[in-house]
């Protein structure tokens, strides 16, 4: 920390380049382009949770006039991905598998009339039981989703298909003599519902297909490369005749990181040789993207009575909707990370059930398991009469702890945090009475890969960042900042541009907090090229060598004489000294730094109605260094909104035969500007050791911690140990009364 | 099925267009006049990014009807702020990083305006009620609220 | 000086160890060398790893080089939202 | 979207003619908070005749005998009328929580009363406060109490070719007041999970002498509960009055389990919010 007053950018408070046009409505997202002639396509949906297709007649829908094409599964090309889950997932082949699985698209000339022309597609459904939770889907003959599809990761290979897709174990130590030195053991199962991402903007695209030269597809994506992939693949494309927009992007939280409607769209087009535009409605977004696994849990720690913590054990199971791919993974990888504990097992499950194809949603599984091991530690530190931030400090995982998951822990910020939430203001607000306070810590590991950045210098010394990841929440800021800094001229020389995939090389999805952390490394490093070739262009019309010119606040300085050449002088007659400067970095970023945080949440019940009002909140996190506070802060907060909601109110509502009763915001209930109070934040930087400004991650652990805070602060406002969410005021209020 | 000719104002310039009497005015604005800074998020008012104000009363544009709009004076985010310069809570709301993605941003400042002309000195429990039918998932609220806040000193001429 | 390489259980259920040590200066001889030494670990189980090189992550190690004396951890790939 | 045919009468004779003589499907359109969502995907062809170009349609009066509610006036334009809030502040806070401040600025009482939903905001103290609806036909006019307007989920006693041309709410007594409360999950925008509207009148000394209690969301539609106003009668609206009308309440309801709460639910907080709205209407009336 003790550099950040030596940049000159770093660290400031900067108005985002793309603000203007998204304050003033120019900004373009994904449901914003029209093409000439374009025509409009609408899918027909699956009114059953699970159901067998006996057959698909579109004939009649065929003949109407208004009508220009069908598809379905069986239109995906030979040679493509056909019969792949993604495949399955984007057009139903055999069998339906949520409520709301896309069966069948039409084309027509107005989005009315393709709607309109559903109806006409007769389909011969063959209704089955629908597998709606994990005690079903796990129970000894429930009915199948998939009858080809194994158990993996069993010590032996099984002789029966299963719903449970996959198994895995994590373990270090000895766990049993682990609970065997404990004085004190909590074991507590838990669960938490099916929540979606929320994002306000519905999947949009608008694409078109040629024949013999550019297909193009716009769209709101987190990652046009992979769009461009996975639909190239499943159409079986060629990348180079495949151009991939990202339209700005309202929002995406993990969700926008696959693909639904692309590869529909661009069949219809290549069907009526029109362009084609699909934009899912609130209720197809709520029905049939990605949620967020629903999970069960059941955790057991164990300590002596000086809370040293000596084993803690999970089992956990995932929900990964209708086909294998939960986050089961990550869920067990972050489990117990908070904590240098010697014993530590984990087991996980993944399982298929009738919902929804589950996506990433912000620091995918870590929510989920994080949320039952904290609310037992906070449980534990009560058990121990030890306040709940010295039980963590204790036990808090530091440089050199070994993690479950494989290396030891490089310099990490989980010390500080709690330092700082014990030294927060909230922290010494006294409670009044029906109201609570919980604590709880959050990890996740961020992801570096692979990310491309070329910086065009133009003659007058400006420079243009050409970047291949989608902006989803002000990256571009810290893209303008960091190539400011490193090329030593103000921010408002460049322009940070997220170019198509035809203009900028391969970079991977924006998710896994990678962006202002992976890309900001490729604009770094391509920054430093302009420098280099600054340099070089100064030392010839010098006539010196590259190593006698210094480089100071965008200015050449010749060591050995008194001229100076500014970049834009040098950028100039950059044509008569060897052309246009481009500097260029292509990278795969590795040493991404882990992010943990500790949130504070305090909340008041009414005891006779079971409502919890969210009074006072902090979000604590290590940034690593903040390239943008601003920016920085707002993670921290709307990952805290975003898990206040998963704790209190938000829940996928199934009836009985697997139908969704709340696809809509009208009562699938996110946090609004009312519910919340202002929610503080601290940002602490120990800086990462791989990264050349210490940047972490941030973007993912702000929504891990809040489910246990929220969770323990009702727990200890009406005094009854909660173990189920959301903490609706139905479920808060039996609680209250059946206690 | 005729469409239905319609005479309006929008941002205070008289605008014809024409739709099919079942389209809703958020349909009208986005596919007929091309006004795409109005944003559809939930299509049920649910969500407030379609935020408009029709003869200077806030709405959700998509439970108007396009054919109610004959005659009317529609206010959207276009015109707000003039070419050069602008509105004082679009500048508060970049001042504050008062957005991420930017999807509910527009609806959001048509909503801050229509609160600020209602009420120009709210409190922060007066303008958080006021704007809960604005959805914003990425902020938390936090630094809208402060950006519109903000937004209003500066309109009073506090400070 | 040999490198000491820490498995993920779910490799140890083919290496029936958590841990080793192995002489190889980069990534390709020691998985090699890791295949050549446990008959039921197929190269691509392992190959489908990322690694953790004295704590630093990289996802696609193909010509990562291993300095003596370092920790080689086998790890899941992760993403993220 | 549906096939429209868009009418704007500007009398209520008119309004009356045009879904009289409709031979399709046909929809008064008033602030379409609830109609354009529920005209949503359904194909079939339809008449909405937008009532708001017809004037008496869009004014709330005054008198000293009480409110001539035009019905389709804006609940944001209806909540800042301070003389109205002044008698009936119950049916006002109700109007006020109807939606965001988006769906004020377009829906309106006589469309949340035709809407007909067991969870509507104002019925319940449009009941409390006595108020009359007076339906439009070919043949004149006829006049319904509005515990009897709705008569299912989403139906009521119009015909057809019949509007709701007017609510008369008669002047309270003196000393009277009434409050209304409702329970959603949040803090806002949500539909009633359970409401409940009361209205009372004291004497000099304190003593209750006429109460009405109704509650909504509890049943197929808003409930008058005798039995909850007779508990509230004769008392002071001390603790054992207010929670024996709450238990009254409690025990009328006969509500469902569904997305938004459980019977058990409904039931308890039914009477919890009778004894709340109850205090509040009584310092009203007492104030």
């Amino acid at each position: 920390m003790s550099e950040a007053q030596d940049y000159r950018y770093i660290g400031q408070r900067t108005i985002r380049p793309d603000g203007y046009d998204k304050v003033t409505g120019r900004a373009n997202y994904g449901a914003d382009l029209t093409l000439p002639g374009m025509i409009w396509g609408k899918i027909l949906r699956s009114p059953y949770a699970h159901a067998n297709i006996r057959s698909i007649d579109s004939s009649r829908a065929e003949a109407h006039p208004d009508v220009l094409a069908v598809v379905t599964h069986q239109d995906f090309p030979d040679g493509g991905s056909r019969g792949s889950n993604q495949s399955m997932n984007v057009l139903a082949d055999k069998k339906v598998l949520y409520h709301g699985h896309a069966v069948a698209a039409v084309a027509a000339h107005t989005e009315a009339a393709a709607e309109a022309a559903l109806e006409l597609i007769d389909i011969d459904y063959e209704p089955l039981t629908p597998v709606m939770d994990l005690k079903t889907a796990m129970a000894q003959n429930a009915p199948l989703l998939h009858d080809t599809m194994f158990t993996s990761g069993l010590a032996q290979d099984p002789t029966t298909p299963s719903n449970i897709a996959s198994r895995m174990e994590l373990k270090k130590g000895d766990i049993e003599k682990g609970f065997s030195e404990a004085d004190v053991i909590i074991e507590r199962n838990f669960q938490t519902p099916t929540v979606h991402q929320g994002y306000i903007e519905p999947h949009a695209t608008t694409v078109r297909y040629d024949e013999d030269g550019q297909s193009m597809i716009w769209c709101s994506t987190q990652g046009h490369f992979d769009v461009r992939g996975s639909t190239a693949s499943l159409l079986n494309i060629e990348h180079s005749n495949l151009k991939v927009v990202a339209s700005e992007i309202g929002g995406g939280f993990g969700g926008k990181t696959t693909i639904y409607l692309e590869p529909v769209a661009l069949m219809l087009s290549k069907k009526t040789g029109r362009p084609v535009k699909m934009v899912m409605n609130r209720e197809e977004v709520f029905k049939a993207s990605g949620p967020a696994s629903a999970s069960r849990s059941k955790i057991r720690i164990g300590a002596t009575k000086d809370g040293t913590i000596t084993a803690m054990e999970a089992h956990l199971a995932y929900e990964a909707g209708a086909f294998a791919g939960s986050p089961i993974g990550p869920g067990c990888m972050t489990v117990f990370t908070p904590y240098d504990v010697e014993n530590q097992y984990v087991e996980g499950f993944d399982v298929v059930v009738n919902k929804p194809k589950v996506a990433a949603y912000r620091a995918p599984g870590a929510p989920q398991s994080e949320f039952a091991c904290e609310m037992v530690i906070n449980e534990l530190a009560d058990e121990l009469g030890i306040d709940p931030i010295e039980l963590r400090l204790k036990n808090a995982a530091r440089e050199g702890t070994q993690t479950m998951y494989g290396p030891k822990l490089k310099a990490v910020g989980l010390v500080e945090c709690l330092e700082a939430a014990r030294n927060s203001a909230q922290y010494k607000e006294a409670l009044a009475e029906n109201q609570g306070r919980g604590i709880a810590a959050g990890f996740w590991f961020n992801i570096g890969g692979v990310s491309s950045v070329s910086i065009n210098m133009n003659p007058d010394g400006t420079g243009t960042i050409v970047e291949g990841s989608p902006d989803i929440g002000g990256s571009r800021a810290s893209m303008q900042m960091m190539a400011a800094e490193g090329v030593g001229l103000p921010i408002e020389s460049f322009k940070p541009l997220v170019a198509d995939t035809e203009n900028a090389a391969h970079s991977d999805t924006t998710g896994g907090s990678r962006t202002t952390f992976a890309t900001g490394m490729a604009v770094v490093e391509a920054a430093q090229d302009v420098v280099r070739q600054m340099k070089e262009r100064a030392a010839a019309v010098w006539n010196v060598t590259p190593d006698q010119v210094d480089w100071k606040d965008g200015v050449a300085i010749n060591t050995v004489g008194e001229d100076k050449l500014t970049a834009a002088q040098i950028s100039a007659q950059a044509g008569r000294t060897g052309g246009m400067i481009t500097g260029r970095g292509n990278i795969s970023a590795r040493g991404a730094g882990p992010s943990f945080a500790v949130h504070m949440a305090d909340v008041e019940v009414d005891r006779e109605t079971g409502k919890v009002d969210v009074i006072r909140y902090t979000a604590i996190q290590d940034a690593g260094k903040a390239i943008h506070p601003g920016y920085v802060e707002g993670q921290y907060q709307g990952g805290a909104a975003q898990g206040i909601g998963w704790a209190l109110n938000e829940e996928y509502i199934y009836n009985e035969d697997g139908l969704l009763e709340n696809p809509g915001f009208l009562d699938y209930r996110v946090p609004l500007a009312s519910d919340l109070p202002m929610i503080d934040t601290v940002i602490v930087e120990v800086p990462n050791s791989f990264h050349p400004f210490g940047v972490r991650g941030v973007g993912e652990t702000g929504i891990v911690p809040p489910l246990a805070a929220v969770g323990t602060a009702v727990s200890n406002a009406i005094d009854i140990r909660m173990t189920e969410l959301p903490l609706s005021p139905p479920r808060v209020l039996k609680a209250i009364r059946d206690a | 099925m005729a469409k239905t000719h319609v005479t309006t104002t929008v941002n205070g310039d008289a605008m014809e267009f024409l739709c099919e009497p079942g389209d809703t005015l958020l349909q009208a604005l986005r596919n007929e006049l091309g006004l795409t800074g109005t944003k559809e998020g939930c299509g049920s008012g649910d969500c407030g990014a379609c935020s408009v104000t029709v003869n200077g009363r806030l709405v959700c544009s998509c439970l108007v009807l396009g054919v109610e709009a004959e005659g009317a004076e529609i206010g959207t985010v276009e015109g707000i702020g003039d070419s050069d310069k602008l509105h004082v809570i679009q500048e508060k709301f970049l001042e504050h990083a008062a957005l991420q993605c930017g999807i509910c941003t527009p609806g959001l400042i048509v909503s801050a305006k229509a609160l600020l002309e209602e009420n120009p000195d709210p409190t922060e429990e007066e303008a958080r009620y006021y704007l809960a039918g604005n959805l914003c998932r990425c902020t938390g609220y936090d630094k809208i609220l402060r950006a519109v806040m903000d937004a209003a000193e500066t309109m009073r001429g506090d400070v | 000086m040999q490198s000491k390489v820490i498995f993920s259980s779910e490799l140890q259920k083919f290496t029936g160890e958590a841990q080793t040590e192995i002489s190889a200066t980069n990534y390709r001889s020691l998985v090699s060398e890791i295949v050549s030494r446990y008959e039921k670990l197929e190269e691509d189980e392992i190959l489908k790893m990322a690694v953790a090189i004295d704590g630093e992550i990289v996802h696609d190690p193909f010509l990562e080089q291993i300095q003596p004396g370092s920790e080689v951890h086998f790890l899941y790939r992760i993403s993220g939202g | 979207m549906v096939s429209v045919v868009y009418e704007a009468p500007e009398s209520i004779q008119d309004a009356v003619k045009l879904l009289a003589d409709s031979r399709i499907k046909a929809n008064v359109l008033a602030g379409g908070t609830d109609l354009i969502i529920q005209m949503q995907g359904q194909n079939e062809k339809r008449l909405v005749v937008d009532v708001k170009k017809i004037p008496s349609m869009m004014d709330a009066i005054m008198t000293d005998e009480g409110l001539i509610l035009g019905p389709s006036i804006s609940c944001a334009e209806f909540t800042a009328r301070e003389d109205i809030k002044a008698v009936y502040p119950g049916l006002v806070e109700s109007a006020y929580l109807i939606g965001s401040t988006q769906v004020q600025g377009r829906c309106s009482i006589g469309g949340n009363l035709c809407n007909s939903s067991p969870a509507a905001d104002t019925i319940p103290p449009l009941i409390v406060n006595r108020a009359q609806c007076v339906i439009a036909g070919p043949n004149g006019e006829r006049t319904v109490a509005t515990e009897d307007f709705v008569t299912g989920v989403g139906q009521n006693c119009m015909e057809k070719d019949e509007l709701l041309a007017s609510i008369r709410i008669p002047a309270p007594a003196a000393n009277t007041s009434d409050a209304y409360l409702r329970f959603i999950p949040r803090s806002e925008m949500d539909i009633a999970v359970v409401g409940a509207a009361v209205s009372v009148t004291l004497d000099d000394s304190g003593i209750c002498t006429t109460a009405r209690v109704s509650i909504g969301a509890v049943a197929v539609t808003a409930l008058l509960v005798g039995e909850a106003a007779n508990a509230l009668v004769g008392t002071q609206l001390d603790d054992s009055a207010l929670q024996a009308a709450a238990d009254a309440a409690s025990a009328a309801a006969r509500p469902i389990t569904d997305r938004r709460g459980t019977v058990e639910y409904r039931k308890q907080v039914v009477g919890v919010l009778v004894k709340r709205a109850a205090k509040i209407a009584a310092e009203r009336a007492g104030g």
